[in-house]
């Protein structure tokens, strides 16, 4: 489906907007953000409850709809904790750096083609950038300063260390992604959403063609916004709720949680932006030919967009909370390695096909590189099975020392023949005597 | 420059929205002083005094640090060589800027090898591992 | 308009050198040190659209790279340093006299 | 291409090689392959200076061969008549140091055992001695100014060291003070050599070439002044004078009678070679207040020497004021007294080269050089008291001793030169006349003080000399009385190129004219 | 990117030096990664060296098959014959060098360990004296920075390559097994300084990029050629671009880092920085100034006269007041820069002076280089208890106790003062001459003022005399100290460089020829422009 459709915005149609049609825009993203969230909150409680055979909330209103809102209201009406010790400058600024940045990440996120918003041809899209890709894996770096500064600011260990925490995991989160895009880039040839959602247009979606750097965003799209199964920065069994445990409640917190909404929101967006085709329309309403015109679109998107969002829910339904050795372990010891291998062998693959010149060289190289991954892989791998075996033996050694000789290992276990368990001197007082 | 004005007007917008919200805090809710509560917080225990700008936190952190700015840097380069990589056509077809082809995948190849031999170094000094 | 930036640039390497100077903490006067080499990165980036050629932004790149690894070496010293006697001032590093 | 000054100026390197190389514990052998290698050099200088023919072109036995083409320079060799002299000068010297200093370095102990110089190595002595040996021929030698510079500076080295580790109690101080204030002169040469070089644009260093090559006469001035500081604090003349004495009255006796001896000619050598001839507008510009400054020291010499009480300060002394004399005769611009002054270098060496030999072997004695220290000496130890009689009267420039030609020569030819017609000169010459009063006066009464008067308690102790002693001081006395009453065939030697470089200086023919009164 | 974007072209065979020190240097980081530890020395020794000898190698077929007139790398590296000289040089003084850091006891076990605390216990134990491996990769990346730092045709590659050389190095300071702390501070202060002085010389490029609108030498020579010369950004640009320059080598008033940093690190990164940084920083130095700014010489000749004498002052007088031998050798190296920094002077104007003033800068690099490796070789063997007797005092009376390392040193400091028949005599003297015979050259209007700075130098280099000779004198001519410093036995490689550098220095002294001609083929061979 190499045809382009002139509906297609591109860099081009951008930065010409009137202002008032970009305050309009604003209004409406900001807006949508907003109501998303509350609406989002109450969607997923509602989601788990039911995969959980609970009935969730519904109290507030029809379903509980309101539940959001109520719990908004309460915390505006709870007392704002404001801890003695803390450094009040950051304390109170940390919300705002970590919320802003979410807003302004999402806005790069095309919801549809050009449509004529009162009278005025403009691309339903808030803004696009050269580097869109990039601003938005800038904002989300500058959210990771709120939630240091949140801990650092509290003056707390906990906090501290939860925001560091949270901190190291979404940097390292934050490689991986960044990586997992440089093959969509080898295609789209452009860092603009808007011509990437085009590129998938004449490409098809990349999705499929780049299965291996979906599955690698979708992991990082749960380190970055701290979901279950990596939603450890607020672990609340390991460190008390982590980076914000002093913002105990009231608006502030409220702030907080909206910033991680609005994050997981900007990865659904961005996964159905860059893999799922944006807002195309799948393969068989994509028949007709008005389905990626007009405000049809915005459907589509929003269909893909919640799917991948009950996508997020389901998991956290069904997957436990990992250990922080082991996400660590996963995010820079598999992701990393596998990204780059596998960015060269698409670009190897890409030069073969798009490039002029020589393409025996080119298709020795991606041998190379193959072969090469391959081996480095497998050696790896085994390793990794001799170290897993050798220290299964060794337990297994420590087991058997430990049963057949139970003070073995330092922990004195009291022989379990001492006459007295016998009772040998046991002396039999006669009951009912006085 | 005006790409970036509907940021501005974003930013505006949630910036009002944010300050506005820590701003009114104070006043909607109730105040009850109580010591204890505004105590940091250490699971009931009388907390641990922390020295002015945070207190003293594992290496291992700043490790991570460092090894996120290297690799971070290294995504800085892939990018541009990724949008450059392939031949850029316009909406007819036709080529208006040749890839750079063989030679950037072969730099590319010399690059990302390189990057893996720090990698694999870091990796061996237990620069990786969290125990 | 190019001035501004560029008398930004120098505002910034100005505040980095004094801090250099004057600081006394290692951390602090590193970190002064890499507000100069952004302050050369914004100038950089100013004279490559003055110029009109992309030079002025690629060397930003090797900019930002160099002193990503200085930072990585400038912390790896100080914090040896620190390990060893417990302060990171310089004033406390005195050994060597003229 | 001769073969002969290359071959002249190995022999003695390869020497102190072998010396140094000797197995440990080879002190004797060391001493003994020292001497035989310094009598072969006389030997082979010998019969070379046979071969030097007088009236032949004024540079013989020349050799070249390119060193640094990079630079334009090359390793070029050669003699003229003052350079012959003055090289048989100092091969003749070296074997009789070398027999001199045979104990110096196995610590001297006095006649009453008391240890005045501890042990020390005394290949490191004999090789240095012979290494010393090489470079005081080389710069001799070298008619590639670039390579009498290197002479002129590397001679230090060895020099240095032998001061500074076989020296008395104040060797360290008089070493680094010797080596200071001559390499502070060498490198303004050293400016002046490069300047010479690129100025003159001839691109060698050769001398012949360079001769007049400079016109501007400023240019001229700047050069000379590069040049002449350097050899004046070379040939102390006052004021630059001071590390002499030091120097002379620490070094052992055998090192200080090659330093005065000899090293210190370099520097009016250098006068008469090359200030003279390089630029002899500048010479002419400067010979007054040069004139001034040699009859100062002349004069100050003199006078200082009397009050010494050191003997080998004295002799230090009296030695700045002959350097006076010297350079007096190199810039008095007549013949006879150019003349005068190389034969004076000549003379010089021996007479106080066996004046402080004799010397030494007082101290060696005695153990103190201080002249209060001794008396009677002849009584107790004849034959040494007469050797150090007449080294002494030599000193004094007696008639019928070898320095008496000379100084008289300079004195004369001073008097009526008419260069600069005024009749300057002759003032000058007049009153350096008086030192030769004062000479007597600082000599005799010396001699008086230490041969006669009641014999002192320790030096009753006294033995007198040794065959090895007697074999040192005798041949500088034949010399200096044969000399005295038979200077010709040095003369014929040296007038000739003394003529030379007259005429390279171009001084009116009226002083030309008169030459030869002096024989 | 609406303009079409071609492939780079990159001729690997002439960049062949280059890549092998890398190459070697990363297989080196993966020796670290991969190798036991008791096996890593034995790898790294020979990895390194031969890869030196490759490098060496490739320079001579280089050499042989004919100078590149051309820059190659698309204008970023220039291999012309001045730099194949200077990569020549270098190669050989970091071999030397590396020779003297495979000496065992040199370098801490392991850096990170507090001194004394149970993991150094427990490091000491593991490392049989061999200390932290890592130095071996390190010293070669340090290598490679010297090689591309001279060899750069724009500045980008200049400052990359700076850092490139210096961030090693910055690390091996800190790397000195005995006296931790005081190693440590030269680590901290050489970063804090280098860093500081290379920002200065990033903002000084960005300057005259702002100027010239390039980076690349040629163009900015070009633009001067028809800009105004009186643009502030360019003064400041120059002013900030030498201020960096000037740090490296260590000229005064930037001098402060070089005692410290040479006393503090360990001796033979201490030798690899005197020599090879010096040579390459002045390779560099020679060529912004000859082909970045040659049309600018009006300008920053009078600077570059002031900073020549002020250093060759400062460095002979401090140098007096040292009591430490390392600290001495410091200042001394800050005098030689000043000394070099004349023949800076001399180069411009016609090709052919220029020819003459690089023959001498770049004799003068090879062999004051060379001497230096000795001369630290020799103090890593007085040593100690607690490490190098660093202390004069301790040195009293060492021609007695040991005479031919006495000797030997003694030689190296001749040949520092510049005393004819040693390989330093040669080389003052051919800077020397060039600046004098680049002040008679027509249209100069500063030959009077070349002859001053010639004096300077010599009254310089008679001070300077001066404290060499009072080693001399404490070695030779004082009674030994009753508690003198240990000897230590050297080892094969310890004798090797002190053996080579004398050889070199004796060598040179009685025919300088040898190195002097090729300088002379390198030199009339200029800079490509």
């Amino acid at each position: 489906m190499t045809h382009v459709l002139a509906a297609d915005p591109t860099l081009a149609d951008f930065g010409k907007d009137p202002l008032w049609i970009t305050i309009i825009k604003a209004v409406m993203l900001f807006l949508f953000l907003m109501l998303g969230i509350l609406f989002g909150v109450w969607y997923e409680r509602k989601l788990i409850s039911r995969m959980q055979h609970r009935y969730g909330p519904n109290r507030a209103g029809k379903f509980g709809l309101l539940q959001s809102v109520a719990d908004g209201i309460k915390m505006g009406l709870k007392e704002d904790i404001f801890p003695r010790t803390v450094d009040k400058v950051l304390y109170l600024l940390a919300p705002v750096i970590m919320v802003v940045p979410a807003f302004l990440a999402f806005s790069i996120v095309p919801f549809g083609p050009m449509v004529n918003l009162f009278g005025v041809q403009t691309p339903l899209q808030m803004v696009d950038l050269p580097v869109a890709v990039l601003f938005m894996l800038a904002m989300g770096a500058i959210s990771v300063y709120g939630v240091v500064l949140a801990g650092w600011s509290s003056r707390s260990p906990y906090a501290l260390l939860g925001g560091l925490r949270s901190a190291a995991q979404v940097v390292s989160y934050e490689i991986a992604m960044g990586l997992s895009f440089v093959a969509i880039f080898l295609f789209a040839g452009t860092l603009s959403t808007s011509e990437i959602v085009k590129a998938q247009g004449e490409q098809g979606w990349f999705v499929f063609l780049l299965i291996p750097s979906f599955v690698i965003y979708v992991i990082c799209m749960f380190g970055e916004a701290a979901r279950i199964p990596f939603d450890l920065p607020e672990g609340e069994g390991e460190l008390v709720g982590g980076f914000q445990t002093e913002y105990s409640s009231s608006l502030k917190f409220a702030l907080i949680m909206m910033g991680e909404y609005l994050h997981t929101f900007t990865a659904s967006g961005i996964a159905v932006t860059l893999f799922l085709g944006g807002w195309r329309a799948p393969w068989p309403i994509s028949m007709w030919d008005g389905a990626n015109t007009g405000w049809w679109p915005v459907l589509w998107f929003f269909i893909k967009f919640v799917l991948t969002f009950s996508f997020i829910v389901w998991v956290r339904a069904s997957l436990p909370r990992v250990r922080y050795d082991q996400l660590m372990s996963l995010g820079w010891k598999v992701l990393i390695p596998v990204n780059l291998a596998w960015i060269l062998l698409v670009a190897a693959a890409r030069n073969v096909v798009v490039n002029e010149g020589n393409k025996t060289v080119g298709i020795v190289i991606g041998a190379v590189i193959v072969v090469g991954a391959l081996a480095i892989w497998m050696r790896f791998d085994t390793v990794n099975q001799r170290r897993k075996e050798a220290r299964k033996a060794e337990v297994e050694a420590e087991f058997e020392q430990l049963s057949d000789e139970p003070t073995a290992g330092g922990f004195p276990v009291p022989p379990l023949d001492l006459p007295h368990y016998h009772g040998v001197q046991h002396k039999e007082i006669p009951s009912g005597t006085n | 420059m005006d790409l970036y004005v509907p940021i501005l007007v974003l930013a505006v917008l949630a910036g009002g929205f944010a300050i506005f919200s820590v701003a009114i805090a104070p006043f909607t809710g109730p105040k009850r002083w109580n010591r204890a509560k505004l105590d940091a917080y250490e699971c009931g225990i009388e907390p641990t005094p922390q020295p002015v700008g945070g207190g003293r936190f594992p290496l291992k952190y700043m490790i991570t640090a460092m090894l996120f700015i290297v690799f971070d840097i290294e995504i800085i380069f892939l990018y541009p060589w990724a949008v450059s990589f392939a031949p850029l056509k316009n909406d007819a077809g036709d080529t208006i800027a040749s890839g750079l082809g063989l030679f950037a995948l072969v730099e590319m190849l010399l690059f990302i090898v390189t990057v893996l031999v720090a990698y694999a170094y870091v990796w061996r000094r237990k620069g990786l591992d969290w125990d | 308009m190019t001035t501004h930036y560029l008398i930004l640039s120098g505002v910034l390497f100005a505040i980095g050198a004094l801090g250099v100077l004057i600081r006394r903490n290692a951390i602090v006067v590193f970190m002064c040190v890499e507000l100069m080499l952004n302050a050369c990165n914004l100038a950089f980036v100013t004279f490559a659209r003055q110029n009109g050629n992309l030079e002025g932004q690629i060397i930003a790149f090797f900019v930002m790279v160099v002193a990503a690894a200085e930072v990585v070496v400038g912390l790896a010293i100080i914090v040896t340093i620190f390990r060893t006697r417990r302060s990171a001032s310089v004033d406390d590093v005195n050994l060597l006299k003229y | 291409m001769s073969p002969w000054l290359p071959i002249i100026m190995a022999v003695p390197v390869v020497g102190a090689i072998v010396v140094a190389l000797l197995p440990k514990g080879g002190d004797k052998l060391a001493k003994q392959v020292t001497l035989a290698v310094s009598l072969l050099t006389m030997v082979l200088t010998g019969v070379m200076a046979a071969g030097f023919k007088p009236g032949g072109e004024r540079f013989q036995f020349k050799a070249e061969y390119d060193w640094i083409p990079s630079f334009g320079v090359k390793f070029g060799v050669g003699v003229d008549g003052v350079a012959l002299v003055l090289i048989a000068l100092s091969v003749v010297l070296v074997p009789i140091v070398v027999l001199a200093s045979w104990h110096d370095a196995d610590g001297v102990r006095t006649s009453d055992g008391t240890l005045i110089t501890p042990k020390r190595s005394v290949k490191t002595y004999f090789s240095l001695l012979l290494v010393l040996e090489t470079m005081m021929i080389g710069v001799f030698a070298a008619t590639d100014v670039f390579l009498f510079y290197v002479f002129f500076e590397a001679m230090l080295i060895p020099m240095y060291f032998m001061i500074g580790s076989y020296g008395g109690a104040q060797r360290s101080y008089a070493a680094v003070k010797f080596l200071l204030y001559s390499l502070f002169g060498g490198l303004l040469m050293l400016v002046a050599v490069i300047g010479l070089y690129v100025l003159a644009n001839k691109g060698t260093f050769m001398f012949e070439p360079l001769v007049g090559a400079i016109k501007d006469p400023t240019t001229q001035k700047w050069l000379f002044g590069g040049f002449f500081i350097a050899f004046a604090i070379k040939a102390p003349l006052w004021p630059v004078h001071t590390w002499l004495p030091d120097a002379a009255a620490q070094a052992p006796a055998g090192a200080a009678v090659l330093l005065v001896g000899v090293l210190d000619k370099v520097g009016t050598f250098g006068m008469l070679r090359f200030c003279l001839e390089l630029f002899p507008d500048a010479a002419k510009a400067f010979t007054m207040p040069i004139v001034v400054l040699a009859v100062i020291s002349i004069i100050y010499g003199a006078i200082v020497a009397i009050g010494q009480t050191d003997m080998k300060r004295l002799i230090a002394y009296t030695s700045i004021s002959h350097f006076g004399f010297i350079v007096l005769g190199v810039f008095a611009m007549s013949s006879v007294a150019q003349s005068g002054a190389a034969l004076y270098m000549v003379n010089h060496g021996f007479a106080t080269g066996a004046l402080f030999l004799a010397a030494g072997f007082l101290i060696a004695r005695r153990g103190s050089p201080f002249i209060a220290d001794y008396g009677g000496v002849q009584k107790v130890a004849p034959v040494l008291a007469g050797f150090f009689l007449v080294a002494g009267l030599a000193g004094l420039s007696l008639p019928g001793l070898s320095s008496f030609v000379s100084e008289f020569m300079v004195m004369i030819g001073t008097y009526s030169s008419v260069a600069h017609g005024s009749g300057a000169l002759t003032v000058a010459a007049i009153i350096s006349a008086v030192a030769v009063i004062l000479a007597a006066v600082y000599i005799l009464w010396m001699v008086q003080r230490t041969l006669n008067g009641p014999t002192a308690e320790p030096v009753k102790a006294f033995k007198d000399l040794n065959a090895r002693e007697i074999w040192v001081l005798a041949p500088l006395v034949a010399l200096i009385i044969g000399f005295g009453f038979f200077p010709k065939p040095l003369l014929d030697v040296i007038n000739p190129s003394v003529q030379q470089t007259l005429t390279n200086v171009q001084v009116p023919t009226a002083t030309i004219a008169e030459k030869g009164t002096g024989q | 990117m609406n303009d079409v974007i071609q492939a780079p072209t990159i001729e690997y065979g002439t960049l062949a030096p280059l890549l092998i020190i890398f190459g070697a240097a990363c297989i080196g980081v993966l020796v670290e990664a991969f190798a036991p530890r008791y096996l890593r020395k034995s790898i790294h020794v020979p990895l390194t060296l031969l890869s030196l000898i490759g490098a060496f190698a490739l320079v001579i077929v280089q050499v042989m098959r004919g100078v590149p007139t051309q820059a190659v790398a698309m204008g970023a590296v220039a291999v012309d014959g001045p730099a194949l000289f200077i990569w020549g040089v270098i190669i050989v003084l970091s071999f030397v060098s590396v020779l003297l850091i495979n000496d065992e006891g040199h370098f801490v076990a392991s850096a990170a360990a507090v001194p004394g605390s149970a993991d150094e216990e427990e490091a000491e134990a593991a490392d049989n004296g061999t200390g932290q491996t890592e130095v071996y990769p390190l010293v070669l990346f340090a290598v490679g920075g010297m090689l591309l730092f001279p060899a750069s045709h724009d500045l980008l590659t200049m400052f990359v390559a700076l850092e490139v050389m210096s961030l090693p190095l910055y690390l091996l300071c800190g790397l000195a097994r005995r006296r931790r702390l005081l190693s440590q501070e030269a680590s901290m202060k050489y970063f804090l300084l280098g860093a500081f002085s290379s920002a200065f010389f990033l903002y000084g490029i960005a300057m005259i990029y702002g100027y010239a609108g390039t980076v690349s030498l040629p163009g900015i020579n070009a633009a001067l050629a028809k800009g105004a010369l009186l643009d502030p950004l360019l003064m400041i640009g120059l002013a900030l671009l030498g201020v960096g320059l000037l740090f490296k080598i260590g000229a005064a008033p930037f001098q402060s880092w070089k005692p410290d940093v040479y006393q503090g690190a360990p001796t033979p990164i201490t030798a690899l920085m005197a020599s090879g940084t010096l040579v390459a920083a002045f390779g560099a130095v020679l060529r912004v100034f000859w082909v970045g700014l040659g049309n600018l010489d009006w300008n920053w000749r009078p600077v570059i006269w002031g900073v020549a004498a002020l250093t060759m002052i400062v460095g002979s007088i401090l140098a007096i007041t040292q009591t430490n031998i390392k600290r001495m050798l410091a200042y001394s190296s800050i005098a030689h820069a000043g000394f070099l920094l004349v023949g800076v002077m001399a180069t411009f104007g016609a090709a052919g002076q220029n020819a003459q003033s690089l023959k001498a800068i770049l004799f003068y690099l090879a062999v004051y280089g060379i001497t230096t490796v000795g001369a630290f070789a020799v103090v890593t063997l007085i040593r100690d208890p607690g490490g190098e007797a660093g202390h004069l005092s301790r040195w009293a009376g060492l021609g007695k106790r040991s005479p031919i390392l006495a000797g030997v040193f003694a030689f190296f400091l001749l040949a520092f003062a510049g005393i004819p028949l040693t390989s330093g005599f040669f080389g003052k003297y051919a800077v020397f001459a060039a600046a004098l015979s680049s002040g008679t050259q027509p249209g100069d209007s500063m030959g009077g003022w070349m002859a001053g700075l010639v004096v300077v130098g010599v009254v310089a280099s008679a001070i300077a005399a001066f404290f060499y000779v009072r080693v001399i004198v404490l070695m030779f001519f004082s009674e030994p100290a009753a508690d003198g410093p240990a000897i230590a036995v050297p080892s094969m490689g310890t004798v090797a460089v002190i053996a080579v550098s004398l050889l070199v220095t004796v060598g040179v002294g009685l025919y300088p020829e040898s190195i002097l001609g090729v300088a002379n083929d390198a030199a009339s061979a200029l800079f490509i422009r």
